[in-house]
């Protein structure tokens, strides 16, 4: 019965996602500063034409091209797998690549440079601390035999299409940064790693071919490590992959609390097992 | 003068191939200081599109052999690849995707655990190894995160490289603009590689990154490199409307169809044999044909295509290995591709040429080699199958990152000539930032790349190309160099009008190149010239910087070492 | 500076230097006041923290209104004509919804946190909906809502009615 | 300062705060069986004082609280600002008030139940 009602509201969601709204023209409504020359903030106002699927990126480096071409901005592969492009669009982090504009709402779009990272100049961001903090957690298998040392033995390690459900949605990340961006954690402290390094440490974690563990565990295990996340979600409700971030915190702080065992069975290399 | 900042070994570009070679280096010898500095920040390279595959021999229990990879890659290539290096590519990849797995690639997996494989285009044996339909972006994950294990990697995000400082012909070092404070930088080393990848964004209707453009094959040009068989462009047959964006051969190799306006399976008659899963040029094409004997749809945007069907695969299938292509179809194109046939059209997917290099991926510069898209070692000759490029930028990125590790192992950095330091300046500032011109550049850029799409793409004629190359030269001499933002600090404008500057000087070498080659091999396809001409035109076309000019070009022998050529039919 | 600088200042612990450099454009707890754009779990995210940090003030102010005690009956009854007054009424009313939503909250939280009730991770498909950001979660925060309304109402005619 | 692991003292946070839960439950409903007005004069409250579990039950809740509050309240301190002063001022200052309110309300306790009985 609870389950037909919430199957109800959520279909009842997604159609409201689904609008489309068809303009000729859209007001681009541009944040501008350029922090190291000292120069103040402001919004530039820039119309530009659009069509059914111009997206938010596409507008802006039209107005690059023809109106304005001294905006600052970061992009790359236009098809949302780099993660380029994130910025503040009517609010909200999301990929300017990955954002059309028939999905938002008004004649105005106001694009704003990602808040928690410093600002560089009008949509450019400094991403420096972001990756460091990844780098924190130890972003790779820790295993004997993570480099292979003997050429002529080749094997894989064993996986099963199960094994490789428990982390596959968290190596989804493209490092866009837009959940480091909305959480409300990362707002005010600087040393959170935030939730893109957090979940990145579990998909680790319970990846079978990493060995590790312990230490990885104690990195994120500090005083603004991982117990600095408050289930806040917003990270999950603007991460543009499908990552979840905040599945993968609370599940590796299950571990840490003792409420999931960790049967993580490092796996074998497919040659010993053949032997066996 | 400028700052130096020294290292052992600089790698320009920080897709598949300088990351490979970056641990290749740093692993060799773990003394070295290895720099990675690319336009880009690092995992935001072009390689991260790539879809569908990695190609390697893995089953041989189950009846694949290397000796058929090796085969097939050579028919492949029209025969203009070099057997050698075919044979080289084919022998280490095994090794290549299994060091992945150790590294943490999420592999695809079949139900006994081990790696699965599809089929792709031109393969007697299914032989792409894939994670999904997300490959270059999870082997860009797994190398990054790879690196971030060695202290002696050291990146630099957002710099800009401008020219390749050397004496005589030996490697010096690079000349870079940092990008967030725009300072003009000099960097010291005794060995380089230059990874800087495709240049496809010569072309309007492209798969690629925005940031392919030609910047690093132009460097290496202007340092008297020579540029190798640029005039070979791939078109990949399934380019969505109206983007450009990728829809991977994966998806024809799980079994997708390509259908005509009037419902047929067209490739029956063009490749009976394999079908959609003939090599991209066959089936890119047919496809055009089909397009002019009115047999196409149109698109909304007028634009002609035909309709790539994975209805039948079921939804199921596609959400568990083509998800990544449904959220683009969707989010794209407006197409549920479990639903509804897609709109594509071929698009430009991949440079065949680039900088001349030997087997080892050694160039003509002592010092330097060049690994992955850039490079031009002649494994793909005159069309890559879909799957090799990504192999090849696995192993020569390990094969230079090795090689150069070496190489500097017991040289110190030289003094760099301060004269070329000098010029750089002028060139980019004066000429540049300084500019007078006053046609908008972004306009200039539109112009060339619809040339090169109406003038120079599936099918060729020397009118054409003629044209093209008529207004090409045209667009050169206009007076656009200007720089209209004058700010030092993230200047993208002035970034985008050094690679405009760079698309010039390349598009005009793509054009001269399939303007001499009167012959249709592979990928250059000339409706004046339709068959392949093994008697004048078997050897690689080789062009060299002259000035302001045109370049200058000469031929190279194709190395030959087990197949002589035979007719191509699938 | 070279990039990467904020990670050297990291390393190199200098924790003035980092934070100025680093303050630049983080949100502060001025990201709260829009909570909207984000959905029901940050809602819940800063009701915790308020009701968490007024329980605390109320626990602490109650302890030194029970302190009067000490000081024998007529101190007791200063002190509970400056609390048992409509305007202290509302302030207990208020305790009251606040221990309700942070308990029954409260409890949701230490189960999401040690990873619980909240689904599984597994292939994504899109539309990306996070599993995480379930109905099960979102009902919590509901339930833990419409509980602290409850408690007031009866604290209500319990605190305002009996007269 | 570090003593404790920070998934230590979570968990102390977590324990304490459900047993909170419990224990404030009961002080509540130890009101509610007399009228509210009633339960709120002098010689009521004295008297509960006098009641050996009920003592028991109120320094409990007195600890529980307090340490989880001011836990609760560090945490959140911690996440404001990030610099070494700082943070050790928070941890100090947040035991500090911590161990005063614990002995503030003891003595309340202790004193009270001491108070007059006839
Ligand atoms: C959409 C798409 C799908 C593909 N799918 C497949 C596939 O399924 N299988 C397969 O095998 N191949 C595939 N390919 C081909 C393959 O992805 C590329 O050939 C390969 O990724 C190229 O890698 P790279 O390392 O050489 O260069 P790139 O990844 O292009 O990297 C170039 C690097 O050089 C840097 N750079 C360039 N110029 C400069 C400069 N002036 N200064 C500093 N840095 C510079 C850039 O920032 C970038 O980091 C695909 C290609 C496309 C376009
Ligand atoms: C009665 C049962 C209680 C339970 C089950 C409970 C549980 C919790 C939980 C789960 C948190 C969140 C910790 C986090 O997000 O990391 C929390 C925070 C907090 N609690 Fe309680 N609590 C209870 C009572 C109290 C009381 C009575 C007080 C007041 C003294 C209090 C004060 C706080 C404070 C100040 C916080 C910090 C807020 C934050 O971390 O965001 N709690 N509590
Ligand atoms: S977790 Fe999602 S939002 Fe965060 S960086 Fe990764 S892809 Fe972006
Ligand atoms: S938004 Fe922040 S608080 Fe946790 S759930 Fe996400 S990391
Ligand atoms: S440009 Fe790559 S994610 Fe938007």
């Amino acid at each position: 019965m609870i389950d037909l009602i919430i199957e109800k509201i959520e279909k009842m969601e997604k159609k409201h996602q689904k609008k489309e709204t068809v303009r000729s023209s859209v007001v681009l409504k541009v944040y501008r500063a350029n922090r190291r020359a000292r120069e103040s903030a402001h919004y530039d106002s820039i119309e530009v034409p659009v069509e059914r699927w111009t997206t938010v990126l596409d507008a802006l480096l039209y107005a690059k091209a023809y109106k304005d071409s001294s905006i600052g901005i970061r992009y790359s592969c236009r098809m949302a797998s780099c993660g380029s492009c994130g910025m503040k669009i009517n609010g909200i982090p999301r990929l300017a690549c990955y954002t059309k504009v028939s999905e938002l709402e008004g004649s105005t779009i106001t694009v704003e440079p990602l808040t928690n990272f410093p600002h560089m100049r009008d949509l450019v961001t400094d991403f420096s601390q972001f990756f460091a903090h990844h780098r924190d957690v130890q972003p790779y298998i820790q295993n004997e035999e993570a480099d292979i040392k003997d050429k002529a033995k080749l094997s894989e390690f064993m996986q099963t299409p199960e094994d490789l459900d428990k982390f596959l949605q968290f190596s989804y990340c493209i490092k866009c940064g837009l959940c480091y961006s909305a959480c409300p954690t990362v707002a005010t402290d600087t040393k959170f790693p935030g939730p893109q390094a957090l979940s990145q440490a579990y998909r680790y974690f319970i990846d079978n071919r990493d060995a590790g563990g312990k230490e990885r565990i104690n990195i994120v295990d500090d005083r603004h490590g991982i117990w600095r996340c408050h289930f806040a979600g917003s990270c999950s409700s603007v991460c543009p992959k499908g990552v979840d971030p905040a599945l993968g915190i609370q599940l590796l702080r299950g571990h840490l609390l003792g409420f999931s065992k960790n049967e993580k069975k490092v796996a074998d290399l497919q040659e010993r097992l053949k032997k066996d | 003068m400028a700052d130096v900042i020294s290292h052992d070994v600089l790698i320009i570009g920080s897709g598949l191939a300088g990351l490979r070679a970056a641990i290749s280096a740093a692993a060799t010898d773990k003394k070295l200081s290895i720099a990675v500095i690319s336009k880009v920040q690092v995992m935001r390279s072009h390689s991260v599109s790539a879809e569908g595959g990695t190609a390697a021999v893995l089953y041989e229990e189950e009846g694949d052999n290397q000796e058929s990879h090796i085969y097939d890659t050579i028919k492949g290539s029209d025969f203009l690849a070099d057997q050698d290096v075919a044979e080289r590519l084919v022998q280490n990849m095994p090794y290549e995707i299994y060091q992945m797995d150790h590294w943490g690639m999420p592999w695809s997996r079949r139900k006994d655990g081990r790696i699965a494989q599809r089929k792709f285009g031109g393969y007697s044996f299914p032989r792409a190894t894939f994670a999904q339909d997300k490959v270059g972006f999870y082997l860009m994950q797994t190398l990054y995160d790879t690196c971030q294990k060695y202290d002696n990697i050291h990146f630099y995000n957002e710099w800009f490289c401008t020219s390749i400082l050397r004496e005589n012909s030996t490697f010096q070092g690079l000349t870079a603009i940092e990008l967030k404070t725009g300072s003009f930088t000099i960097f010291r080393a005794p060995a380089g590689i230059i990874c800087t990848g495709g240049a496809g964004r010569i072309y309007s209707f492209s798969t690629y990154a925005f940031s392919s453009t030609p910047d690093g094959l132009d460097m290496a040009y202007r340092a008297g490199l020579a540029l190798k068989d640029m005039e070979f462009v791939q078109f990949h047959p399934t380019g969505i409307l109206p983007s450009g964006i990728l829809i991977t051969e994966g998806a024809r190799g799980e079994g997708g169809y390509l259908v005509n306006s009037s419902g047929e399976r067209f490739m029956q008659k063009y490749a009976p044999g394999k079908l959609e899963l003939a090599p991209r040029d066959v089936v890119s094409r047919s496809m055009i044909k089909e397009i002019q004997e009115g047999r196409g749809f149109k698109h909304e945007t007028g634009v002609d295509c035909l309709k790539l069907d994975l209805t039948h695969l079921g939804a199921e299938c596609i959400k568990e290995v083509l998800s990544g292509i449904r959220e683009i179809g969707i989010k794209f194109s407006g197409v549920d591709i479990i639903n509804e046939p897609i709109e594509v059209r071929p698009a430009c997917h991949y440079m065949m040429g680039g900088i001349h290099t030997d087997v080892d991926g050694a160039t003509e510069m002592a010092g330097l080699w060049a690994a992955g898209e850039a490079a031009c070692n002649s494994t793909h000759g005159a069309n890559r199958l879909g799957a090799n490029s990504t192999s090849e930028c696995m192993v020569w990125g390990r094969i230079t990152g090795e090689m150069a590790a070496k190489y500097a192992h017991d040289r110190k950095a030289n003094s760099v000539q301060e004269q070329q330091v000098l010029d750089e300046e002028k060139r980019i500032y004066d000429g540049i930032f300084g500019g007078k011109g006053d046609v908008n550049p972004y306009e200039v850029r539109k112009r060339l790349t619809d040339v090169m799409d109406a003038k120079a793409y599936v099918f060729r004629n020397e009118q054409a190309l003629a044209e093209a190359l008529k207004k090409a030269r045209e667009l050169k001499a206009v007076m656009w160099k200007h720089v209209d933002d004058r700010a030092k600090e993230y200047n993208t404008n002035f970034v985008n009008v050094m690679e405009i500057d760079s698309m010039l000087r390349t598009a005009e070498v793509v054009l001269v190149g399939a303007f001499n080659r009167r012959e249709s091999r592979g990928a250059h396809s000339r409706t004046d010239y339709p068959y392949r001409d093994d008697a004048n035109f078997l050897k690689h076309t080789l062009a060299y910087f002259t000035g302001d000019g045109g370049p200058r070009m000469t031929w190279h022998p194709v190395t030959f070492t087990r197949y002589a050529p035979v007719e191509r039919t699938y | 500076m070279a990039p990467g600088d904020v990670y050297a200042l990291c390393a190199s612990g200098e924790d003035v230097l980092m934070e100025v450099a680093d303050r630049n454009n983080r949100e502060g707890i001025k990201g709260w006041l829009n909570p909207g754009r984000y959905g029901w779990e940050r809602v819940s995210y800063w009701l915790q923290r308020l009701t968490g940090v007024g329980l605390l003030a109320y626990f602490v102010g109650h302890i030194y209104e029970t302190s009067s005690l000490t000081q024998g009956p007529d101190a007791w009854a200063a002190m509970l004509e400056l609390t048992q007054t409509p305007m202290g009424h509302l302030i207990l009313l208020l305790v009251i919804g606040m221990s309700t939503y942070h308990s029954a909250n409260g409890i949701r939280l230490i189960f999401t946190h040690g990873g619980k009730g909240l689904g599984k991770p597994g292939r994504p498909d899109y539309p990306y909906d996070a599993v995480s950001l379930n109905y099960r979660q979102k009902s919590g925060i509901w339930i833990a809502l419409i509980l602290a309304a409850a408690a007031m109402l009866y604290g209500a005619s319990v605190l305002f009615g009996g007269e | 300062m570090a003593m404790l692991r920070e998934s230590q003292i979570m968990k102390i946070h977590y324990i304490t705060g459900i047993a909170a839960l419990f224990v404030v439950a009961a002080h509540i409903l130890m009101r509610l069986i007399m009228p509210y007005n009633l339960s709120l004069e002098y010689d009521n409250v004295i008297a509960n004082y006098h009641n050996m579990p009920y003592v028991v039950l109120l320094e409990s809740i007195l600890v529980l609280i307090a340490i989880h509050g001011f836990n609760g309240l560090r945490i959140i301190l911690l996440e404001l600002r990030q610099s070494k002063a700082w943070e050790d001022g928070v941890t100090v200052l947040t035991i500090v008030a911590m161990m005063a309110v614990i002995a503030y309300g003891t003595r309340t306790i202790i004193v009270a139940n001491g108070l007059g009985f006839e």
